[in-house]
Formats: C-alpha cells, sequence, structure tokens
C-alpha cells in the first residue's frame, strides 16, 4: 500500500547490513553500552541493521528487559510453595498475574509506574500510564473493572508540586474517568524526596471467566499478525532521530514528541472491542503495545509462540508519513494491540473492527521458521532470533553494598511530634501533637483527590475511598469479589530496605483482611534510583529480598509488578519505594467491613502488639 | 457482632407480569460508561432492558428510552455534540415529540446530549471550578408530575451520585424564567450548588414531561451497599416513576 | 495544504469559567495588563486542493450546525489560511 | 474595547484526540470537504484601554507560559483586534 513512503528511505536491509560491516551506528545514542552492542553483532553474526538496532536498543533498556532487577526478582518465583501457588493461574512473565476467584471466575491485576513521564507532562504522563495498565489488563482477555493510583510528589509547599499534582491528578481521573473504571483507592504522600523525581504508580483489575484467558503467543503457522487501534506516530521516540542514519538521503526527520497524549475515548472502544473479540473467540494470541511499542509486540508474540512471524511494516497506519522503520518500531503510541488471527476468522474479525469503527492493518502471519521477519516494501531490514529480542537480553549482577551511612542514619532517633521538641508529655502537648498529625499534608483528608475520581460506575463497588481497601463484587448472584489495597513507606524502607518492603507488604495485607477478605495475590512496583549506585542496589536486593520472603511467611505469591529505576536528581535518589499491591478474595461481598464507627456504642479493641 | 450482611444482594422487585412486560431502551454510544448500570436499574425496578446500539435505525418496540451516562466520543469537540447526530437519535427525538410521548431519560451525558438534540433547553458548560466532581448529592424533586418523577413526592430530597466535568446548567435569563413559570425544573441542588448550574438547576423536563434531563445519576443509587452512603436507593423512584406511566397508574 | 480556520466563542453573555481561571491567575505571573479573558475554540480544517466557494460553503455549515452550538456560542470567524 | 487574540494549536505531530474524533463524525453529516481537523484554544484577553507595545509584549509572554503549554502545543498567533 504505502509504496510511495516506503521509496522515500533508502533502506539498510538485511543484506546491505552484511555487505557494510563497518558502518557506524549510533548504539550509544540509543542507550545500548559497548557490550551490549557487541552481543548484539555476536548474536546476529553481523552488524545490525538501523531497524534491529532500534529494536534490541528499547527491548535491552532497562526499563524493558530488568538487566539490573532480573537476578534478585528471581526470588518471586523461587520462594514458593506448591501450597502458594494453588490460585495462580497465570504467574509472573505474562502481562499481568491471574488468579483463580472461584465458581470459574479469575481475576487478574498489575501495577506499574508512569513517574519519568508525569514529571515531564504531568497530565497525559498520569493519563497514559492508567491507559497502559489498562491494555496490560486487557491483553489477558479480562474486562478492566477498577484502577489505583498510588501518588508520590515533593513538599506540599514547593511551587512545582501544584504543576506536578494537580496535573497527575486530572490526568489520572480524565482518563480512568473516561474509560468507566471506578477508581477504589490509592495513596497520596507528600516528601521533599520525590521533588524531582514524583511516583505515578497505576494499579489495574479486570476479571474473565477462565476459559477467556488470553496469552500473548504467535502460534499456527498461517495465523495472520494484525495492528488494530489507534495509528502509529512519533510519539515516545524523541531520541530516536538519531535514527535518521537508516535514509541515507537529505530530508531532515520531522520532530518527535517526547510527550505523548493520550486518547482515553480510543482506549474505551479498545476495551469493548476486544472483549467482543474474545468473547467470539476471534483471537489466538493478543498483546497490549506499551513501551517499545511494535518492538516489543512482534517479538514478545513471535517468541512466546511455536514458530516465527512475517511481517510488512509499510502495512503500518501512520499518523505521520515521514516516520522511518526503526522509529515505527520504536514508536510508544498508545491505544493500539496487535493480534494473532485465524484465517477463518478474518472476516468476523473485521465485523467487530467496523461495528466499533477502530482501525486495523493487516501486517503479516505466523511462520514456522522461528525467525521474526520484518520486510519494508517486500526488502528484509530485520531477521532475528525473537528470544534474542525479547527475553535473552543482557542480565547484570550490579555490584552492592551496606552504605556506609545506613547505621548513622538508623542512629538518627525522632524524639516529637515537632521537630527537635520533647516527647508531648502534658494533655495539652498531646492534643497540639494529634492536632498537628491529622493535618499534616499526609494524614490529612484525600477528598482532593478522590472526589476527582469516579467510584461509581460500574455498580459494584461495594468499598473505595475512604476504606482501607477497594472492594468490587464480581458475580451479582453470587456476590463474590475481590479487595485491593496498595501500601508503601519509604521512610522506612530508606530506614531498613528489608523490613521497610515487608512492612508495605504487611499493611497491604492487613487493609485487605480488615475489609474481610481473604489475601490471594501480590503485585509490586519498585520505585528506586540508579541500580549503578551499590547503595541503591542494596536497597532494591534488600527490599526483594525482605518482600519475598515475606510472602513466604505470609503464603501468598507475587504474580507481577514492575520495576522502575533511575529515579533520582543528580547522584540523589528517592527514597526506596516499594509499592506492594495486595489483593484478597471474598465468596460474597455483602460481608465486607468498612472502616469507622459505625453506630453508637460499639465497643473499641485495639488488636495486636 | 451482629451477623447481618452490612449490604443486600441483586434483590430483584417481585416478579410482576405487566412490569416484565415493560420495555425500556438504554442506548450505547461509542464512550457511554453507565450503560451496564442503566440496564440493572431497569432490572431491578422490574421491567425489560432492551440494549440499543447508536447506529441502529429502530427503536426495538421499546416503551421508554435512557440516554445514560459516559463520555460518549470522549466528550470531544462539546459533550453530546457528536453522538446528538447518531442515527438513533433521529428516532428518539421523533418519537419524543409524536403524540405517543415516548418517555425519554438522560442522565449526565444523556442529559448533554438531550440538550444538543434540542429536545431540552439550556446546555451544559465546564463546572465552575473546573474539575471532574464524584460525590454524593443532595436533590430536591421539583416536579413529580413527569414520566420519569411522579413516584416521588414534591419537595422530596433524595441522595444520589453526582460525577461530571461538564455539569453546569445555562441558559439565558429568558429561558430560565420560563422554565421555572412552567414548573418544568425537575430537580435542584441541595447542600450547596456543586457547579455553578444557574438557580442551583439539576434537571429539567419538557412541557410534556416524557423528556426529562439530569447531570446527577440515580443509576447508581438503586442497590444497597453499591450507592450513596452504604445504603441509599433514592435513584429506584426514577424506574418506578416511569413503570407508573407506561402502566397508566399516574 | 490549504487549511479553513473556524473560531468560535461562548456568547458574551455566558460567563466563561475558564476565562475567570485565567484571569485571575494572570496578576499572579506579573501579567496586570488584562481586564478579562474569555477562552474558545480554534478548528482548522484541512483541504485537500483548491477551496472552493462549495467547500468554504461546508465549512460555515459546520460550523453553525456541528462545530459550536447555537445555544451557548458564536462562530465567530471562518476564513481560509493558504501555507 | 480592543481585544488581543491568542490562538494556540496542539504541535503538528501530535495526537489530537478531538480533531481526530471531528474528522470522523464530519462526513456523517455529509461534510466530506476536509481531510483533517484540528482543534485548538483561541483566547480573547480584554484590555482596557491603548493596546501598548509593552502590552502585546505582556500578552505574547503569557501566551508562552501560561496560556500554552509549550511541551505540547505551540502559539500560532498573537493579534490586537479593535472593536
Ligand atoms: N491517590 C489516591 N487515589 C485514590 N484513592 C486514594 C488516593 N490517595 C488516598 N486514597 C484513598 O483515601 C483513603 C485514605 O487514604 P490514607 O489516608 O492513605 O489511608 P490509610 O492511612 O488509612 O491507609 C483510602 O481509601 C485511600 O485508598
Amino acid at each position: 500500500m504505502s509504496t510511495e513512503s516506503a521509496k522515500k528511505f533508502n533502506m539498510d536491509t538485511v543484506a546491505n547490513a552484511a555487505i557494510t560491516p563497518d558502518v557506524e551506528l549510533p548504539w550509544a545514542e540509543l542507550g545500548l553500552k559497548q557490550n551490549e552492542f557487541d552481543d548484539v553483532v555476536k548474536v546476529l553474526g553481523r552488524r545490525p541493521t538501523a531497524a534491529e538496532l532500534a529494536m534490541y536498543s528499547v527491548m535491552w533498556s532497562e526499563h524493558c528487559s530488568y538487566k539490573s532487577s532480573k537476578n534478585h526478582l528471581r526470588q518471586f518465583g523461587e520462594k514458593v510453595t506448591e501450597e502458594m501457588k494453588k490460585d495462580m493461574l497465570v504467574g509472573i512473565g505474562e502481562n499481568a498475574g491471574v488468579t483463580n476467584l472461584g465458581d470459574g471466575w479469575a481475576v487478574t491485576f498489575k501495577i506499574e509506574s508512569h513517574n519519568s513521564p508525569t514529571m515531564i507532562e504531568p497530565y497525559q504522563g498520569a493519563a497514559t500510564g492508567i491507559g497502559g495498565i489498562v491494555r496490560d489488563i486487557i491483553s489477558m482477555g479480562a474486562r478492566p473493572v477498577a484502577v489505583m493510583d498510588p501518588l508520590r510528589f515533593g513538599a506540599i509547599d514547593h511551587p512545582d508540586t501544584a504543576r506536578v499534582m494537580h496535573g497527575a491528578v486530572a490526568g489520572i481521573g480524565g482518563y480512568g474517568n473516561s474509560l468507566g473504571l471506578p477508581n477504589i483507592g490509592g495513596e497520596m504522600v507528600f516528601d521533599s524526596v520525590y521533588q524531582g523525581n514524583p511516583l505515578v504508580n497505576a494499579l489495574a483489575v479486570g476479571v474473565m471467566r477462565h476459559e477467556d484467558i488470553r496469552l500473548a503467543n504467535a502460534s499456527g503457522k498461517g495465523n495472520k499478525v494484525v495492528l488494530f487501534g489507534a495509528r502509529t506516530g512519533g510519539d515516545g521516540i524523541g531520541g530516536a532521530s538519531i535514527l535518521s542514519s537508516e535514509s541515507f538521503d537529505n530530508s531532515k526527520p520531522s520532530k518527535r514528541p517526547a510527550v505523548q497524549v493520550g486518547d482515553p475515548f480510543a482506549e474505551k472502544v479498545l476495551i469493548e472491542c476486544c472483549l467482543e473479540l474474545f468473547k467470539g473467540s476471534l483471537v489466538e494470541g493478543i498483546q497490549d503495545l506499551g513501551a517499545a511499542g511494535i518492538s516489543c509486540a512482534t517479538s514478545e508474540l513471535a517468541s512466546n509462540g511455536d514458530g516465527g512471524m512475517e511481517v510488512e511494516l509499510t502495512s503500518v497506519l501512520l499518523r505521520d508519513p515521514t516516520l522511518t522503520p526503526g522509529e515505527i518500531l520504536m514508536s510508544e503510541s498508545q491505544e493500539r494491540m496487535m493480534a494473532v488471527v485465524s484465517p477463518e476468522n478474518i472476516a468476523a474479525f473485521e465485523a467487530v473492527m467496523e461495528k466499533w469503527a477502530v482501525e486495523y492493518s493487516w501486517l503479516g502471519e505466523v511462520t514456522d521458521t522461528g525467525r521474526l521477519i520484518i520486510k519494508w516494501d517486500g526488502e528484509v531490514i530485520v531477521d532475528v532470533d525473537p528470544r534474542t529480542v525479547a527475553h535473552d537480553g543482557p542480565v547484570y549482577d550490579r555490584p552492592y553494598a551496606r552504605p556506609e551511612w545506613q547505621d548513622a542514619l538508623q542512629a538518627d532517633t525522632f524524639t516529637g511530634s515537632v521537630q527537635d521538641a520533647a516527647r508531648p508529655s502534658t494533655p495539652e502537648e498531646l492534643k497540639a501533637a494529634m492536632l498537628e498529625l491529622v493535618a499534616s499534608p499526609n494524614m490529612c483528608s484525600k477528598d482532593w483527590i478522590t472526589n476527582q475520581y469516579d467510584r461509581y460506575v460500574g455498580g459494584n463497588t461495594a468499598l473505595a475511598f475512604p476504606d482501607d481497601a477497594g472492594v468490587i463484587r464480581v458475580d451479582e448472584e453470587t456476590g463474590l469479589g475481590f479487595a485491593v489495597a496498595t501500601d508503601a513507606n519509604g521512610r522506612y524502607t530508606f530506614l531498613d530496605p528489608y523490613h521497610g518492603a515487608q512492612l508495605a507488604l504487611a499493611e497491604a495485607y492487613r487493609n485487605v483482611a480488615t475489609s474481610g477478605a481473604v489475601p490471594m495475590a501480590v503485585s509490586d512496583c519498585l520505585n528506586f534510583g540508579s541500580p549503578e549506585d551499590p547503595d541503591v542496589m542494596w536497597q532494591l536486593a534488600e527490599a526483594i529480598r525482605g518482600l519475598s520472603d515475606a510472602c513466604m511467611v505470609l503464603g501468598i505469591p507475587v504474580t507481577g509488578g514492575n520495576v522502575s529505576l533511575y529515579n533520582q536528581t543528580g547522584t540523589t535518589p528517592i527514597h526506596p519505594t516499594p509499592v506492594v499491591a495486595v489483593l484478597g478474595k471474598f465468596d460474597d461481598v455483602a460481608r465486607r467491613t468498612p472502616s469507622g464507627w459505625a453506630e453508637d456504642g460499639q465497643a473499641i479493641y485495639l488488636l495486636g502488639t | 457482632m451482629s451477623e447481618t450482611p452490612l449490604i443486600g444482594g441483586a434483590t430483584l422487585a417481585p416478579v410482576d407480569s405487566r412490569l416484565a412486560g415493560a420495555r425500556i431502551g438504554v442506548v450505547t454510544f461509542p464512550g457511554t460508561l453507565d450503560d451496564r448500570d442503566a440496564v440493572r436499574a431497569v432490572r431491578l425496578s422490574g421491567a425489560t432492558a432492551v440494549e440499543l446500539w447508536h447506529a441502529d435505525t429502530e427503536l426495538a418496540d421499546v416503551d421508554a428510552v435512557i440516554i445514560p451516562g459516559g463520555f460518549s466520543y470522549g466528550d470531544y469537540l462539546r459533550a453530546g455534540a457528536i453522538s446528538r447526530f447518531a442515527p438513533l437519535m433521529t428516532k428518539i427525538v421523533d418519537a419524543a415529540n409524536s403524540d405517543a410521548k415516548l418517555p425519554v431519560l438522560g442522565i449526565c451525558n444523556g442529559f448533554q446530549i438531550l440538550t444538543e438534540a434540542h429536545l431540552l433547553p439550556g446546555s451544559m458548560i465546564k463546572n465552575d471550578h473546573l474539575k471532574f466532581l464524584c460525590r454524593d448529592q443532595v436533590l430536591r424533586v421539583e416536579n413529580n408530575t413527569t414520566a420519569w418523577t411522579n413516584a416521588y413526592a414534591a419537595g422530596e430530597d433524595i441522595t444520589i451520585v453526582l460525577k461530571n466535568q461538564d455539569g453546569q446548567y445555562i441558559a439565558d435569563e429568558k429561558t430560565l424564567d420560563a422554565l421555572e413559570a412552567e414548573g418544568l425544573v425537575a430537580f435542584r441542588y441541595m447542600g450547596g450548588n456543586p457547579n455553578g448550574s444557574r438557580r442551583d438547576i439539576a434537571g429539567i423536563s419538557n412541557a410534556a414531561g416524557n423528556v426529562v434531563g439530569l447531570m446527577p445519576h440515580p443509576e447508581h443509587a438503586v442497590e444497597a451497599g453499591y450507592g450513596p452512603g452504604h445504603t441509599g436507593t433514592d435513584g429506584l423512584g426514577f424506574f418506578n416513576s416511569v413503570l407508573n406511566t407506561l402502566l397508566g397508574d399516574k | 495544504m490549504p487549511r479553513i480556520v473556524v473560531d468560535v466563542m461562548l456568547k458574551p453573555e455566558i460567563l466563561d469559567p475558564q476565562g475567570k481561571a485565567i484571569v485571575g491567575a494572570l496578576p499572579r505571573l506579573g501579567f496586570t495588563a488584562f481586564s478579562a479573558v474569555r477562552q474558545g475554540k480554534r478548528f482548522e480544517l484541512t483541504v485537500d486542493g483548491e477551496v472552493t466557494e462549495e467547500i468554504l460553503a461546508q465549512a460555515r455549515e459546520a460550523a453553525e450546525t456541528m462545530l459550536s452550538n447555537p445555544v451557548i456560542e458564536d462562530v465567530v470567524n471562518v476564513e481560509v489560511v493558504a501555507d
């Protein structure tokens, strides 16, 4: 189709790469290290083409490959017993974990970060964070039913905090409300350590029948690969214009936006459209497009499948016709999905697209070659083993050590409510301390935020703010449902990463339990500074060790999560902030317990130590 | 600790074949969000919910229509602006204006669509505080003679859910005066105006009383445990009202 | 490619909440010269090829029927910009 | 009273969901002449008295710093309209 635009580039084909081994490639600008680039050359047995370089550079980034955390994250998979796994239908590794709710129902949930996009453009950064996590949930075959948003901002009186916070909250509301997903909880912490690195974590929950679970894999030779949803634009590839080296003519690449603008309406339509596809069993495999866009979707679908895949990149519908192949492969344009459809379902698939007025294009098909082949106007520009892109990225054993200052930090005790004051002793002092506490930005009412979120849509919200956990009914007949709570305490974790992470888990676990649910599964978002700093790496290693140990003790598995590193300004990292989400189950949500006193005269007990 | 569940199950209204015979259409546009809630509300009232799609060209013999809330077409351009041109909307407008006076209820985005379609006067602009606002909202029933309000007492206060960003009702003074004079203000906000709406107007009706639009959401207040204050079911009156109308009880 | 610009503003008698917020915020940033602000919409419609009278008429009609709501808004401008 | 008009559009490379929805809806109403639509903002700033160079400079600065979000938007026009 777009052979016209195809001609505009003088392609760096695989054939060309084979005969021009010495062409300089901008691997460093794309974030690859020398050893990583050397690995790419070794894997391919030749230099990568510009398009291949684009794919490896995004897929081997920290964000997509978990290269610094992988060795530690293994513990989540290792420290589990058979008993812990009994309700786990899909574990770590897929887009989101799936837990058995009973009666043929399953629930999937996951938490992710959208921290740095929010710093740059708070509204859109936070909004697209919701959009991204919701697509993860859809791609499991589920109907998304709720979202949550643990947030961390800088000091409440810093001038930039208002910009970030107002924008982020409006963006989360703007996107989530438009999707018809009740927001059932979150957190809000102000602390100057997050001034330059606010944390916007987004959690989504979805439900499905067991038979509807979908996995991201491309199987069955001859099945067709389709891209649907929004058109592909230059979003999120700001740095990739250096890939202009892949076109050897003089036409300057157009400006590439550094931020993405979300289109919640497009995503809402995409949700309904996907659910209709699932209902008709019209897709064999499906994958959302998030960071790393088509690079990620094609390589993951292909490497999780049993064969290979061949696609024609000029078939991708573009918003910006000047995009180069590498840019198309890297684009992070929102609101897109990729699916594998068997030939007999093509007509039915297209009918669903037409009904919802969703654009789509057929890109290629599943093969049995074991290779991922991407062509540009018939010329091969990518020819790789998809596993090497999606799964066999670099893994680092980064050095870590307990910081020298940790002892001093722990020895620095805090004595009173007002800094440097003594412990309150008189009733008046106690009262003043109490008032100071409840009025503090981190303890006060969160209404300003929660009033901007729709908690009623769907008609199944049994608990939301100000309760300790959000509770959603899944089945109207039986009252089957779930509870979710998220918690984290950066200051505790800074003082003691091992126990701090455990405290976060324990708090979320308690919040779910006190709502009346039985805790079942954990998802976590590990927000840390640079893994190249041994102090930070120690915090990360300790937090993961603590969390995985505590999961063993509590008997609930981690089913998925996300790691967000490099949250630091200069050499100053944020406090280590592992946000932990716990999911629990209700046989009947009618039995859920709201927090707060319900009636006069009830007795008050304090339980525990 | 009492053993009583704190919230009830999805208790259906007593089965009454006359009620079940009433077919209430619920329209879905791309971007509609509260259609499933509206369907549930219809079901809980005992009537039969009929799902309608914006691109349909027939009204499927429904006896009444609900245009539910949401962000049809993302609220892009203006809330309701694009939906108003849907094929089904032409049918709905004709049927509402016909002698049969099809009862039509527009909730939130549905209200916005009805004003864009000129079935109801005035329009909605951004809330005066410019933010999305979700809260439990007390309304006074000002007119209990419409197809959708006759189950309430005149002057009754009800609590349902308010949630919107473009909820500020505006119209010129002449229109507002006429609405007041003819008793077409159906609901007024109590306990503080949440969005700057002129004269605290939360909902209005047409002169015939068959078309009603309001910003707050009765369909989110029909089942104990899932509505305002964990117990509120004040929204059920809307659906009972239209059944009264259809069955000729009022 | 030529574009047709359509400008739509809220009718003068309607209070504009966004404009009001802006006029309140401007002085805080030192912009003290403005006594009122109104926020409206600007649409750019791209035409492939020449803008004929017929196309301009289409734009005018679209402006009145869809791009604006005559109950609250005025179309203040419809013009061709070439570039 | 003189007014200064400020026009702000999303940068061309940024997705405009509203424009996209509008261009999809126009043909359904028979408006088939337009291949793309972008929706932006038009601000009218009222000045009490004469529009001096200094006031125009204020408007330009306000346009860049407050009326537009330079990360995603461009100020495409700042001009005085008298009426
Ligand atoms: N960013 C947010 N988004 C949604 N809900 C939030 C957010 N922040 C706080 N909440 C909700 O507000 C309520 C009070 O929060 P918080 O004071 O953190 O509770 P607690 O201290 O009891 O854990 C909870 O229901 C929580 O889920």
